[in-house]
């Protein structure tokens, strides 16, 4: 079994290409979470398929390169940072939205009826999306980079 | 004693006074001991275990007892142990038979 | 008259059963865990499915119009908790593999 | 403290929620500052739990809704709308022994898993399980319900595997397997409820299946009962229960039980408060079923093991018997419970209670036994007693309370299941008693394999301080739930039976 598995130079191209638009689709599934279907999870996972295209096109030097303790803290950091917004709203309830309406981040006050669509609105549902996106982005990326080198190893030994 | 006894609708039951009198019986049980003969030997086969005249075993291990218990329960352990195979496709067949049942008896005895 | 899509989760529950229970591979009862999962979820969007309704966003559509979005939230919340038994699932495989060498659920070493 | 007391049930989620993401970044910096958070965030959601409870047993169902402007302001719009938490006494014993037993975990897992890696995930992983139990155990819909008992799956199957040894990823494997597709068929239930009502809240189904019961809720009932039944454990459907908790580190065993007692909860909120109006003696029944089916197949198969957690894991199964059997009569007698009815439901969770201190303090026992000479099978043991003595003692206290032996707790509450299942049917008694002997001659083998004979040779190490003392807090609650039982059953029992078997009051909580 040869050590220095690399993908074809298409699969590569491919990659390097596909890349960009990945993330900025996912960032825009994450963002656009409160006004269209989507959301954190769908968001996070189309991010994470760029790390296993990554993977799949680098093989072992590509996964070398990727610290998975970066994203255990980066998962760690997604999920508390959505308990502590659920927390903050605890003044009336716990998850209250206190950010809706009040005219600050998130926060625009719009007219009842069809508008195009504003990104200022939701309250901290946008942001407890972007948390959640955080989260399943890295802990998707976690199993995956996980299960890649394990079974590397299981190979070449 | 108001609290102590418990009321199980049939009876009841105070378990204060049961472990008084527990106690009461095993100091009766060491006075009556008291009287026994003192004249044996320790350390000499005056206080080994008896066991036939042969010598005592040290270790009893789990499979060696209650042998005639499962010899005569034989057919009932053998149903158990075809039963409890570890596999997991059985497991799953054990859930789909468990629901079974429980949706044929509700749907014949549960309906208004 | 059944709607063609519950038939289809119906038929995809009792095909992933028929697998978990028939098949004796590890990966297989994975996938079958799987099925089971999608044809539940298929069968949860499409009791909240209403022809003609209107998405309950930024629309000045009248309340009865649109569409209770609790089903959808619903079936995400389950495919990510799917995600993650699969996910998990998998990874026991892999070790099961590693240790035992062999992916047979008949090859087992807890029975009884 | 009014205002904790109003936020109880959020909190009590939330608290181990976040403390269970915080603390892999704290085990980079300390292990003890680790320790003292994950102990500290524990206690605080007890003393939460408690003060909620002592609300609840003043001023009776207390509702919760997430996101609301106030949190009593349940139904805005005529119906309930947001994930709703309702409390009231039985939710508020089983979570407050839930987190005692969590608490008891913790502070035995310090010394236990020591020389363990992965510690952080561990804990970790424990607070994420409390959690889930938690949320199990306040919540007022069937969703929430779902991803809770998710939640639990997970992660109590992933601390099965902490071992890394090969049969414990096969026990982790099962585990999830089973308890997935029953979680799944659960979900089928709720969405063939969700279905017919439009709603998902336990309160207004309840209300509503008043008006509407028809076949579609005998089926939804009999999938979320037979779930419910797998995730406690009940024969024919125990086997993954048995594998998981032989397998897995001691503590970790101690919380799976309690798992299964929080599904025993939900089985009984599901029977009692949502299908209690409408459903007859039927289920009643099939709960006495499974229940002596429970306690004979289990103590048969006990006394055929010689691997110490394997005979406890059948011993647990066969003491959940006990407690459907209980209950099971209780709930043949709905809509109305009194007299040996009642008295029937309360010994079955007392000896909910019961069951679950017994068992912990032998799996802690057990644990001690593995720790202090590596070996499971009791036929490679024997003449612990020599050493040990103070184990050998906390053995028989924990043997004598399982088997049901005065005057230790195990015994109070299996004379009020025996004495009302009497008037219920006399069979039904004769067969528990039977059971009952059997389990002690399962426990009197082990003693006398384990304790008794020849001093052990071989080399033994110290049992820790701290596991002592946590088996000795769980001996001193067995012998004071035995020596007083009625204090407890004035307390916190019959408060919670009361809450069973009047589901109007359930109901009338959120709307």
């Amino acid at each position: 079994m040869n050590n220095e598995y690399r993908a074809s130079v298409v699969v590569r191209t491919v990659a390097y290409i596909l890349a960009a638009p990945l993330i900025v689709f996912g960032l825009y599934v994450i963002l656009h979470g409160h006004l269209t279907p989507g959301g954190g999870f769908a968001g996070g996972a189309i991010m994470a398929t760029f790390i296993a295209l990554f993977l799949v096109s680098f093989g072992r030097k590509g996964a070398g390169s990727l610290h998975r303790n970066l994203f255990s803290v980066l998962e760690s950091l997604g999920l508390t940072v959505f308990v502590v917004l659920a927390f903050l709203g605890i003044s009336n309830t716990f998850f209250y939205n206190f950010m809706v309406n009040s005219g600050h981040l998130f926060g625009r006050v719009i007219s009842f009826g069809v508008n195009p669509g504003y990104l200022d609105t939701g309250g901290v549902i946008p942001l407890m999306n972007i948390a959640v996106g955080l989260e399943v982005f890295s802990a998707i990326s976690l199993i995956v980079l996980e299960m890649f080198t394990y079974s590397r190893e299981d190979k070449n030994d | 004693m108001i609290g102590l006894t418990l009321r199980t609708g049939a009876g009841f039951w105070n378990p204060v006074i049961l472990s008084f009198s527990l106690i009461v019986v095993i100091c009766l049980v060491y006075f009556v001991r008291s009287f026994g003969e003192k004249k044996y030997k320790k350390g000499t086969e005056q206080t080994d275990p008896f066991f036939s005249g042969a010598p005592a075993p040290q270790k009893v291990g789990g499979g060696n007892i209650y042998g005639i218990f499962f010899t005569y329960m034989d057919e009932y352990y053998v149903l158990l142990k075809r039963m409890h195979t570890g596999v997991i496709n059985d497991y799953v067949y054990w859930f789909v038979l468990t629901l079974t049942i429980v949706l044929v008896v509700l749907a014949l005895g549960g309906l208004p | 008259m059944i709607s063609i899509q519950f038939l289809a989760a119906i038929i995809l529950i009792s095909l992933g059963l028929s697998v978990a229970v028939f098949k004796k591979n590890l990966i297989k009862i994975v996938m079958a865990v799987h099925v089971i999962g999608s044809g539940v979820n298929l069968f949860l969007v499409s009791l909240g499915y209403r022809a003609g309704g209107i998405a309950p966003i930024f629309t000045d559509a009248s309340k009865l119009q649109m569409v209770l979005p609790t089903t959808q939230a619903l079936t995400l919340t389950s495919i990510v908790i799917d995600f993650a038994v699969v996910a998990l699932m998998l990874s026991f495989v892999i070790s099961i593999y590693g240790h035992y060498g062999t992916l047979d659920t008949q090859k087992r070493r807890l029975k009884e | 403290m009014i205002f904790l007391a109003e936020h109880a049930p959020a909190f009590a989620i939330a608290v181990p929620l976040l403390a269970a993401f915080v603390t892999p970044v704290l085990g980079r910096i300390s292990e003890k500052i680790r320790n003292i958070w994950v102990i500290f965030s524990l206690l605080f959601t007890e003393f939460l739990v408690f003060i909620l409870g002592c609300k609840v047993l003043d001023e009776g169902v207390y509702t919760y809704a997430l996101g609301a402007v106030t949190p009593s302001l349940t139904s805005p719009v005529g119906f309930p709308v947001r994930i709703i938490l309702e409390t009231d006494a039985m939710n508020a014993l089983i979570s407050f022994m839930v987190l005692s037993i969590a608490i008891i975990t913790v502070v035995y897992s310090w010394k236990f898993i020591e020389k363990y890696e992965a510690q952080d995930r561990f804990y970790s992983l424990l607070l994420l399980l409390t959690a889930g139990m938690m949320g199990m155990s306040f919540t007022g819909d069937f969703f929430t319900m779902f991803v809770f008992l998710e939640v639990v799956s997970v992660s109590s199957a992933a601390l099965v595997a902490f071992f890394k040894k090969a049969e414990s990823f096969e026990a982790a494997f099962k585990y999830l397997a089973i308890s997935s597709i029953g979680s799944f068929f659960m979900l089928f239930g709720i969405g063939l409820l969700y279905g017919h009502y439009g709603l998902l809240n336990m309160a207004v189904i309840a209300k509503e299946i008043i008006l509407h019961y028809s076949f579609l809720d005998v089926v939804a009932l009999s999938l979320l009962g037979t779930a419910l039944l797998l995730k406690l454990g009940s024969v024919p459907i125990h086997m993954w229960k048995v594998d998981s908790l032989q397998e897995a580190p001691a503590p970790v065993s101690v919380v799976c039980i309690a798992t299964s007692l929080v599904g025993l909860y939900l089985l009984f909120r599901i029977g009692f408060s949502v299908f209690g109006l409408v459903i007859n003696s039927i289920l009643g029944w099939i709960l006495v079923f499974f229940g002596i089916l429970s306690i004979f197949i289990g103590v048969a198969m006990a006394l055929l093991q010689n691997n110490l957690k394997r005979l406890l894991g059948y011993s647990a199964v066969a003491e959940v018997g006990y407690i459907l059997l209980g209950a099971g009569v209780g709930l043949s007698a709905m809509p109305e419970v009194n007299g040996f009815a009642f008295e029937a439901l309360s010994g079955g969770i007392f000896h909910i209670v019961n069951d679950v201190l017994d068992i912990s303090l032998l799996f802690l026992i057990a644990g001690s036994i593995y720790y202090i000479t590596k070996k499971r099978n009791i036929d490679e043991l024997g003449g612990l007693a020599h050493d040990f003595p103070s184990l050998s003692v906390l053995f028989i206290i924990g043997m004598l309370a399982i088997s049901g032996i005065p005057p230790f707790n195990g015994f109070a509450s299996k004379l009020m299941i025996y004495e009302s299942v009497f008037y219920f049917n006399p069979l039904l008694v004769i067969l528990g008693v039977l059971g009952s002997i059997l389990m002690l001659a399962v426990f009197v083998k082990v003693f006398a394999c384990i304790f008794l004979g020849a001093p052990y040779e071989g080399e033994v190490e110290e049992v820790p301080g701290s596991m002592m003392f946590t088996m000795w807090v769980l001996a001193f609650f067995i012998l004071f739930l035995g020596l007083f039982p009625q204090v407890a059953i004035d307390i916190f029992i019959a408060p919670a039976a009361e809450a069973l078997v009047h589901p109007e009051v359930y109901i009338g909580g959120v709307l």
